[in-house]
């Protein structure tokens, strides 16, 4: 929108470059009144606000009062210095994916999922896995090029691990929706950790998925790629196709914005 | 598109209503054609094509009328000065009005030129200005046919950066997500100015001044949008104030689509005395008119001081009022974008059917006019999470009863103009709440012994109660005595009386006789 | 109260759904009947007055029954087996059930004790049983007398921090900020322990533990707020998974108010066994009718796997089958609130209209329970702004429907469980919702040859039709073919199967037979 | 709720003790994208927010995204630092204010009031001094004691000063309602400025009023009380008295809790 591309460091955009307007809320242990209200000034400046406004102060329990703050942020960002490239926009198309696993590949590509641990959303990994897809997306279940194991929720990971060794399987699919107290990074990693010391992590090409997962994450926990919302199954199939064929995949896709 | 859910509406009463309101106009109509304003007259200098400031900053058309003011010359009409001026020989009306302004002496009219010989040799000119709105007028069908307007209600919003160049980029930003109409928001002072500022504007507390470079740039920003989203961009601004009819010859030539442009606006909230608001609205609704913009009128400012289940009815009375106004002004109902607000207490039992019943029933009696619709504002906080709740409850009032154009709420109402994401969200709020509820108005029948329906007829009723009070005890009166927006002002009282004028009987104006003619 | 809109609704089809789920259910209740699993002998174990966990945690109740049916004896029901250890001179059922568990033997039942007998013997304690139930009901119902609830849609929240104290503060937090009724939500992994864990837990994923002391520690802090408060606060908790007997017994007993409980949840949802839960949720209602709770069932969670425009006729077939089980266990009409869901793809052109149809045909269709209603969850996402409209939106047709128990929508929904400042935005929401359009739903009516009439009308249908198949398939194997929630289950497959256990010709439970005669 | 005090310095509350947790929106100048999430992360972090979780990431402009985070925020506030004192609860009755005026005062009390400069926000000041007042509580004109002068909206600072002198007025109530850039701030110094230069400063009780005024701007700014959203007329009508029979008046109230 603006000719210019955008001034590094960035600064929050209210509505005038550089105003540097954010908005908070919070809930401080306090009863509405004029030591409420200064507290939740000092609380916003110390986030970095200058000029903060308490638009709102509401007793919203006894003893607790809730905020809304508007203020300047004094801090930016150098999106220069963020090292996570950016996606590759163009996903393969379904015809290219086929194509590529029967003449690259010349068989089918085994792939098994699931959720893991206590976590029993399974809608997530079905959207990737099953016939039907997301979002007017078919799942990898579709693809004559794949075979899909979808094992459901509430599988452990060593029967997870179990399943795909006994199907020799060339990539394994952990979704994980639960995020509490970080149990997904827990549950994720200990099934890293039981492939290595099964002496069989690169056997598999391992990919992790759910609402809060990212590549960033999924790397850093030992896994080959993650995908967060918004990903579709040929985002997926794409990935697993240049990675098996031995090219280098393309990114998983950015977190696709949600508005309508 | 299947009938709509009614409330139930006596058209008798409306009948009433509308003959008592053209009674109460045309009182104050006698006024109008007997008098002129130092800002009618400084726009019919703009219509024959003046322009420029001087080294202060002060207009051109600014300091020729005021110096014939000053020197009572007036009366007799600034074109008629003007018209002496090309008759000694300055090549065009801009070179006749800086002999107006800065000339050695104030003509006293010595001589010569008679008025129809004055009304002769303008007439060229004055068929220039015809041409000057037309064209723009022609431009803007011609582009609206091409690229079509939404649906209704159509979305309004608000940009008011203060600087013109942030308003552009906030403009087009807004269109890209979802918005029909994009109004400037004046900086506070402007209307109390006797004087349009000039060229582009980058500083202004509580918006951006209305200038007409500042009107181009907006237009060329919203015409790119238009184009580029495929959907018309309407462009809105404030004819009000000290220099309403300027502004609403800017925006004509400058192919605005909207005008805030209220008969009484001006009196009540910016104490502006009442003989000049009545003169200066009509001739600028004369140019509104021809230029085919739809104007807003300002009823829903009424419940931001008064009391909106209390006074709901007085909305509805200054709406037959505004129109009939309107109507001798030369309006067509199309361009009437008459104002009402959803600003009853949201704490209030029922205050959502309260407001389904205003809003169907002012649909109903005013069902050609472009009914303009406010989101609360009154009793929006700063909890801004709550505000969304509010404003989607106001949107889906809007759908359900088919309002025209819709102002969308924004959450920080209470706080500070919208910012790119408040507008954002509104915008997207809004579509979600059309769409999901698109039908709802055809599906719904109201109870006919209801409350809906009671409370439609109680309005109904009081309004006319209330148009004959005002008609008996006059308009001047009525305002008086704090009939609107429980605001009292003073027939004399105000800002601005001082430049009202009485014709003389050889008044000259031959650019509004065409505009009466149109 | 004036009389709300209704939509169609063909009493013929409606009676015949009910006919073909009285079938259903028969052909269910003849193998319920027939069989008994460890969950249901656990809870008569508890129900005696057996309490008390071993050193590593484990229930005395689990160590007892296991044993007996790893000796392969539990068809006899574990009931005999207690009787046949008080007979041996065991001082109380507490002692029993330790010699059960820990005695040196297991009992193999040689000689002695008829099962008559062995009722008679455990007739008084029985009696006991059934007189915790009746005093904690009693108790209740004078509290409730005393201290009256909100009207109706009772705003319905969760906590669910995960400590049982800090779910207190949450609780009477949300009962000062509006709440009717709180549920502490449940730990993820807790449905599918074979076991109910002991004592006050401060920990847990998702959730918190549903223990025997944390309903009363919770119960104590919605009593206090109750008083406090003058309005009479319901407590909630989970009668599901593989303890959902045990749980009904606890919260029986404990006064809890509501128990999300359903007939299918856990096997679709968690894949507990079909025929383990049939059993199971057949003598956890037994409980609960006698205890005078209210269930919630889980109708509602078909709407965040299917389509929630093409299955909403499941929720329907699914609420006639709960139905239909539940008049086989006791219950009352009025005990039961059947659960559905707001979960159409917001962005669908009129998605409102549609969740308008379902939510009053439920109403209709079932008038005397106290429907529960589930707000928007799968098409929320973090834009807590938008969600916040959402939210709004399904309270409106709430109101508007007269939906007995609303579970109210949080806007971040997708990022979290509630916190504080959620649920009390979502009240205040609410309660001004609840205000604003307060008795919209009888000033409306619907059009009777509109869309959502049709819609009404076609979920109706379809809900018909899915019966038809359902019995002719048997729900067995309608399970199998994904009829629900586009989950498929076989029968054998799941969780729990080993729990279940054929009765013998002689199976003893006295407590089983009160209930039944309740 | 909490038996205990709240522990100093205070956090902000999730739903737990310590917790931490805030919500922030702001806008930033990129597109939809791996590095705009993380971009939003770091901003986050910045603020002093742990852990932060990027809820929601759309496309709110050609080139401008929106953002909604939570995280823990390791900031605090200590509360006993505060020197704002709390407020005197107990407001006087309308009697009481009457019986005062009469007894120790023994006349009127004058007072002049208007919303200054281009400001033309008249309900406050009007809520203030009108008959009917604010939220059930009738204004300053409803009293024997008062004699109110309100000149309405957009009312330069000379005449209203001007005004005041010729009323020979014991307080002088400004209302500033538009505070873009801090316009507010500026019009009430200039008042306060203006009387000081005309020696008049000590003549009056001096009073300002608006939605973003607090007792300390206004004492910052020069004023004698500051008086913010949800002041009732009876707040004002006890403080004046208080303060002009020259007793510690009580200090203005804290904006109300606007909950319902
Ligand atoms: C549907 C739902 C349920 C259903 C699940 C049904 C089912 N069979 O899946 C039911 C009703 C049973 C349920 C139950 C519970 N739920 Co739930 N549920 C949701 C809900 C509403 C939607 C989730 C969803 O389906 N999203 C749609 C899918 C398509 O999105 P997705 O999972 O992100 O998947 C996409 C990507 O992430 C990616 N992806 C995901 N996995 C993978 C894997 C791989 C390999 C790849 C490549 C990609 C990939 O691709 C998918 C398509 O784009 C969310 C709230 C919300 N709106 O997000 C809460 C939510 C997830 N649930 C929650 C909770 C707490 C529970 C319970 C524990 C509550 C309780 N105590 O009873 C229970 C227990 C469940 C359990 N043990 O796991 C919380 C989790 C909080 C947290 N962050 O930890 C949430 C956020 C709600 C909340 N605010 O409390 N839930
Ligand atoms: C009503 C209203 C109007 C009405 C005013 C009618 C009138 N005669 O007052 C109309 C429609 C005319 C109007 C116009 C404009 N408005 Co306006 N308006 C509002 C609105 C909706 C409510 C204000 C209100 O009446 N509050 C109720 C009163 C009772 O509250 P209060 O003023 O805070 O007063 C209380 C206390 O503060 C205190 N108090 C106040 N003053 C004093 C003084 C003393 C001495 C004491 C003791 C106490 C005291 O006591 C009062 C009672 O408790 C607000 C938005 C909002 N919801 O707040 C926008 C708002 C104030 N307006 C705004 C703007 C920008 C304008 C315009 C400039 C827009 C434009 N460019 O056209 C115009 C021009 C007006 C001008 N020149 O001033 C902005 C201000 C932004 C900012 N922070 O700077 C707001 C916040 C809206 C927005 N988000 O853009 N507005
Ligand atoms: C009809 C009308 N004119 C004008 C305005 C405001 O413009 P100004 O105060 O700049 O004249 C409004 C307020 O919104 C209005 O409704
Ligand atoms: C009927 C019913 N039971 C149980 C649950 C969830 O409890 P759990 O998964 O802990 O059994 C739900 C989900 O909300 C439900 O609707």
């Amino acid at each position: 929108m603006h000719p210019t591309p955008p001034a590094k460091p960035l600064r929050a955009y209210g509505d005038r470059e550089g105003d540097g307007m954010v908005q908070m809320s919070f809930v401080l242990q306090l009863t509405p009144g004029v030591r409420a209200r200064e507290a939740a000034k000092r609380f916003s400046e110390s986030h970095g606000l200058r000029e903060p406004i308490v638009a709102t102060m509401e007793l919203c329990a006894e003893g607790y009062t809730y905020f809304v703050v508007y203020g300047h942020s004094k801090h930016s960002v150098d999106v220069s210095q963020i090292d996570v490239p950016e996606v590759r926009t163009e996903a393969l198309t379904r015809e290219e994916i086929e194509h590529r696993i029967s003449t690259r590949l010349g068989r089918k590509i085994i792939v098994v999922g699931a959720c893991t641990g206590s976590d029993a959303h399974t809608v997530g990994i079905d959207a990737i896995l099953n016939y039907k897809g997301y979002a007017g997306d078919k799942g990898l279940e579709s693809y004559k090029g794949f075979e899909a194991y979808n094992l459901g929720a509430q599988v452990e990971n060593d029967q997870l691990l179990a399943r795909a060794r006994a199907l020799d399987a060339d990539a394994i699919l952990v979704s994980q929706v639960i995020t509490q107290r970080n149990c997904h990074k827990e549950n994720g990693q200990a099934l890293i950790e039981m492939a290595k010391k099964e002496g069989v992590r690169d056997d598999f090409v391992m990919l992790f998925g759910g609402p809060r997962v990212d590549h960033k994450l999924a790397l850093e926990l030992g896994f080959d790629a993650g995908f967060g919302p918004g990903t579709k199954p040929a985002d997926v199939a794409g990935y697993l196709v240049e990675k098996l064929c031995g090219l280098e995949p393309p990114l998983p896709p950015a977190s696709k914005p949600t508005a309508k | 598109m299947g009938t709509m859910a009614t409330v139930p509406m006596d058209v008798r009463t409306v009948a009433a209503c509308r003959a008592i309101a053209a009674e109460i106009a045309d009182d104050v109509q006698r006024y109008i054609d007997a008098h002129t304003s130092v800002g009618v007259e400084r726009t019919i200098l703009r219509a024959f094509g003046v322009d420029g400031v001087d080294d202060q900053g002060a207009p051109l058309v600014n300091v020729a009328v005021d110096r014939y003011q000053k020197a009572g010359l007036l009366d007799r009409g600034i074109s008629y000065w003007l018209a002496r001026a090309l008759a000694a020989g300055m090549k065009d009306p801009q070179e006749a009005a800086e002999r107006l302004a800065y000339g050695h002496e104030v003509d006293r009219g010595e001589g010569g030129l008679s008025p129809d010989q004055a009304r002769a040799l303008l007439a060229p000119h004055a068929a220039l200005a015809m041409q000057r709105i037309d064209t723009a007028r022609e431009a803007r069908e011609a582009l609206r046919a091409r690229v079509k307007a939404g649906p209704t209600p159509h979305k309004y919003v608000i940009v008011a950066t203060g600087n013109i160049y942030d308003d552009a980029v906030q403009a087009r930003a807004a269109a890209h997500a979802g918005a029909d109409i994009v109004a400037v928001i004046r900086a506070t002072a402007q209307s109390l100015l006797d004087y349009v500022p000039h060229g582009a504007t980058t500083e202004g507390y509580g918006g951006t001044f209305a200038t007409q470079e500042n009107f181009k740039i907006i237009r060329r920003a919203t015409d790119q949008a238009s184009e580029e989203y495929g959907r018309y961009i309407q462009q809105t601004n404030y004819s009000s104030g000290l220099c309403m009819a300027e502004i609403a010859w800017m925006a004509a030539v400058e192919r605005l689509d909207m005008l805030l442009n209220d008969a009484m606006y001006g009196i009540l909230f910016r104490d502006i005395n009442m003989c000049r608001t009545f003169v200066d609205q009509y001739v600028s609704r004369r140019f509104i008119a021809r230029a085919g913009i739809v104007i807003n009128t300002g009823e829903d400012n009424y419940l931001t001081t008064a009391d909106a289940v209390e006074k709901a009815h007085t909305v509805l009375t200054s709406q037959f009022i505004n129109e009939a106004f309107a109507l001798r002004a030369g309006l067509k109902e199309q361009q009437m974008g008459l104002g009402h607000a959803y600003e009853i207490d949201p704490w209030l039992e029922d205050s959502f059917l309260m407001e389904m019943a205003q809003a169907q029933l002012i649909r109903q009696i005013f069902p050609k006019h472009p009914i303009k619709w406010m989101p609360p504002t009154k009793h929006k906080t700063g909890d801004i999470f709550f505000a969304q709740v509010h404003d989607a409850m106001f949107s889906l009032v809007g759908i359900t009863t088919n309002q025209s154009i819709e102002l969308l709420g924004m959450f920080s109402e209470a706080i500070q103009n919208p910012l790119l994401m408040d507008r954002y969200l509104s915008l997207k709020k809004t579509r979600y709440v059309y769409t999901a509820a698109k039908h709802l108005g055809e599906e719904i029948q109201w109870k006919p012994d209801g409350r809906v329906a009671a409370r439609a007829t109680q309005v109904l009723r009081e309004a006319h109660e209330q148009l004959v009070d005002v008609q008996r005890t006059t308009i001047w009166e009525a305002i008086g005595n704090g009939a609107f927006a429980d605001v009292k002002r003073t027939r004399t009282g105000g800002k601005g009386y001082a430049g009202v004028v009485a014709r003389a009987k050889d008044y000259v104006n031959p650019i509004l006789g065409l505009l009466e003619k149109t």
